[in-house]
């Protein structure tokens, strides 16, 4: 049953060093308050699973947080590429770490079976690609009807998962809308999870009963973060910071000038910066 | 008319290849560029389907990423990405996977990947995000890339995605049941694969572009087709429509980063 | 990309004898009017796939339309049993039908394959289950990640698929809502699909964008027709006519009071009197 | 104290054996009307989910149906139903899985499915439902029935859903990780599996219930515990909150059949 806490405590609780994370967003809802209060806390040895690793994760590969990375676009999105995970790959700094590398298709499918308490997803893919000759939690079953051969990966089961959302009621209940992604998949297939949100509202009465309510039974912990998706945005609240994203690709690209950037706004600034920071999106949302 | 950039020449001749009832998954950059051209001009109904879950969006200016907030605004649904992969590509409901690349192979294969060994890489690039199934289960595949002798090479690093393999038959030996890569447009050309062996041909020349300049930059000895047409140069209205779409792009871009 | 057709044309261009055929509807928005319909064309050796046959299937089985069902649950909902259906397979009467019986995790799960493009669809199900031994469609693949067993079953694929739903714009779009059952899921999974709606609005550009809409391209048909899921209901339109299901259990329980009901209320019956079946009921909606 | 009748004290009985806490799969019929007066006592924030996709319902009258309206009025989300089974069920979400029984057998094993051979069948029944998967995927299962003869019987037709088998340890030697059934609860008495065969036994007799007329109407030989209990009578609380959920449910579904 959700706890309402500070971000710092909820991420305390739930985060340990060697756990397998996800901090998930498409885009859309990057769990960036979330991802900067896990480096303040300076965890070490995570897995890190992301669809689309991008600004987060490249801070985070950049501090010397993980041990592997678990995704399937290494890109800054609309950018180029990410310059602290490829300098971690291409010459082990600040560290080695491993890669499991797959496609959209495949994570996606993945998620959707750990939610689904399944062991494995199947799905037609990865005909001749090279993923799946250097990657070996690439599988294959036979279909048992039509002799078809389908490509199998083993679901995703995050021991904590990280995502950002529109609003909770008070009973802890979420809302997800928009491009609403992996995020419910990521939280129901993971054994805890942390959700950071705009804003607490009384109750969800006056929602569309279809829309993508993750109840408070589904959700370990919420904090209450304005900005919290920032550089990201959050569909209805404000808008994504284009020009940061941009911005990113220069600082990425220096080791000193990426610990400096993190000195100054990661590790010495708060989850209270973050509403700052949006200030000037809001309008544009 | 108006002069006009090889960059755009190659987006309008690439929005000339989409129909009007064609759904269309759309991979960022060059490819929405001319996806939308061809919304704005001769295509006002495709179906524009970008994989962050935005089916049949509309956006007034070009989204930065693939999950901005105006693809599900102007959408006529926005869907999980589980099951945009599921229901609406793997479904086989996309007839056309429009994707770019960074290194491509005369079978049209696509490295996004890494350049040098994959466990040990020189480069490490994004890698392919939906490419590898978009390439397989959109019924045709077209790409759109600037020419350069880096870009087009005769062997990639690495298979992102499946084109046609080594050629001929390739794909159907491997289960492939969709065409695959059907058209390619550079900044000079229009190439299509050879009906047999599925090498990429060069079918139609833009103007002013000479048979040398683009072997200059192709990495491969290139075919032309017996015919080799020239390319209409854009109209006024497909001119207008992409640079005013550019502009209105830069501007919604442009702002104050205020620390990431 | 959908027409907007008369529904006595929708179904004859889409329905045909021998097709596989799903009316779907999971209590909510069952397509009556279509069902009716297509009695009244009298096809004939249809396979009829649905999870929850009801009203609609005891009247097309006891009218000697069904050749084979496949299903999950029989019954009438909330009342007790489907007498037609019982009297066909007890009895053979009016001619004998063949029966492919699933759980309904099975059925969804089939569904969501065809609707995936997939061959087949894994679940842990049937264990222990009786169903796994009288239906040779029920077989086994073993995960190769981790070596459990799990079910399979064939994707569904019908021929067609009708559905009713709330509206429709004037492209054809169509807005499902409330409980969306497996509407979704059997419009993707078929070849053609006949929709009948309540009401077209101009656009749907007042609906969350999170909502269930099928893009008018997934659509074969569409007809319009107000009170079509009666004794079924639509959410925000009217309730369910729970008394009509209640009568139904003893006009089906006799073959001629079968058959005299159904001369009346279908045969010599037309699209247009369900607007005045559901008028009591538009106030409790 | 009022009167009250068999059929009342088992769906209180029922009623009071689910926590606040529980996350339950509710059947139709005495499940659906004990899982709501729990809400309506003693367990307001238990989650009571509907196949029909409903999570979370609070219904004002019990639904006809699994798929009433109201259900999804009331629900905190309601989702597609293969969402339902996927994440929901199978996910291991569900505390407790609620049943009733056409016909049962010691082991809690169900039959809704035939009377007589499944091929050639002298009674069609209507069949599992989402019975088969409830049965194995909830961490607990409750059934709930009335005693006769013909529904409590030595040997099942059909294994609509598997229960504890043939006892012992069944379930984990095919595979199944959940507990199954642990509370039978029926018009006269309370049930529980031994812990180590797993036969049902009674452990409580609801007020003035003789051990004879439990044995009357089942179909095998009665185990009782060492200790039985008397089940509590239905406090006022309780009765009245059933009796108005009757008669606002009585009330909601009169009405006039304007034709099916």
């Amino acid at each position: 049953m959700a706890k309402f806490l500070p971000l710092a405590q909820a991420v305390a609780e739930n985060l340990n060093d060697g756990d397998i994370a996800a901090f998930e967003g498409f885009t859309h809802l990057i769990p960036t308050a979330a991802a900067h209060e896990a480096i303040r806390q300076n965890f070490r040895d995570l897995t890190l699973i992301r669809m689309t690793p991008d600004l987060v994760y490249d801070q985070m590969i950049g501090m010397g947080m993980a041990k592997k990375v678990i995704f399937s676009y290494a890109g800054n999105p609309g950018v180029g590429l990410l310059r602290r995970m490829r300098d971690a790959i291409e010459n082990g700094f600040p560290h080695p770490i491993a890669i499991e590398e797959h496609s959209h298709a495949a994570m996606a499918n993945a998620y959707e079976a750990g939610a689904a308490g399944l062991p494995c997803a199947i799905f037609r893919g990865y005909r001749g690609a090279g993923l799946a000759e250097v990657n070996p939690n690439i599988r294959h079953v036979t279909c048992p009807f039509t002799g078809e051969v389908l490509a199998a990966v083993p679901a995703l089961r995050p021991d904590v998962s990280f995502i950002h959302a529109q609003k909770a009621n008070k009973r802890g209940d979420v809302l997800v809308e928009g491009i609403i992604g992996i995020q419910k998949e990521a939280v129901l297939a993971a054994k805890r999870a942390v959700v950071t949100v705009e804003e607490v509202v009384d109750d969800f009465d006056d929602l569309h009963p279809n829309l993508t309510v993750l109840p408070a039974w589904t959700v370990t912990a919420i904090a209450v973060v304005p900005g919290g998706s920032h550089p990201s945005y959050t569909q209805g609240y404000y808008a994504r910071d284009n020009a940061a994203y941009l911005e990113w690709d220069a600082i990425a690209a220096d080791r000193d000038r990426f610990r400096e950037w993190m000195q100054k706004n990661v590790i010495e600034a708060g989850v209270e910066d973050f509403a700052g920071r949006v200030a000037n999106l809001r309008k544009a949302a | 008319m108006s002069a006009f950039t090889p960059n755009e020449m190659m987006t309008i001749a690439a929005s000339r290849a989409l129909k009007n009832d064609d759904v269309c998954f759309v991979g960022i950059g060059a490819p929405s560029a001319a996806c939308n051209v061809a919304r704005l001009t001769h295509a006002p109904d495709i179906t524009l389907i970008y994989e962050s879950g935005t089916i049949g969006t509309a956006p007034d200016v070009l989204p930065l990423s693939i999950g901005d907030g105006e693809l599900c605004e102007t959408a006529t649904t926005t869907v999980s990405v589980p099951e945009m992969f599921r229901y609406w590509l793997q479904g086989g409901r996309i007839s056309i996977g429009f994707l770019g690349a960074a290194q491509i192979d005369k079978f049209g294969n696509i490295n996004t990947t890494v350049i040098g060994d994959y466990h040990h890489p020189k480069t490490r690039l994004p890698g392919g995000g939906g490419a590898p199934e978009i390439a397989t289960s959109s019924q045709q595949v077209y790409i759109t890339m600037a020419q350069s002798r880096r870009g087009m090479v005769e062997t990639i690093a690495f298979y992102t995605s499946f084109g046609h393999g080594e050629g001929g038959d390739h794909r159907q030996r491997l289960g492939i049941d969709t065409q695959g890569p059907t058209l390619l447009i550079t900044d000079l050309a229009i190439w299509k694969p050879d009906p047999v062996t599925k090498e990429f041909t060069v079918v139609s020349l833009h103007p002013g572009v000479t048979r040398e300049q683009v072997q200059d930059t192709c990495g491969w000895p290139v075919k032309f087709a017996d015919d080799v047409a020239v390319t209409p140069p854009p109209t006024e209205l497909e001119l207008r429509t992409l640079r005013d779409l550019k502009a209105r792009t830069d501007a919604a871009h442009k702002g104050q980063a205020t620390t990431a």
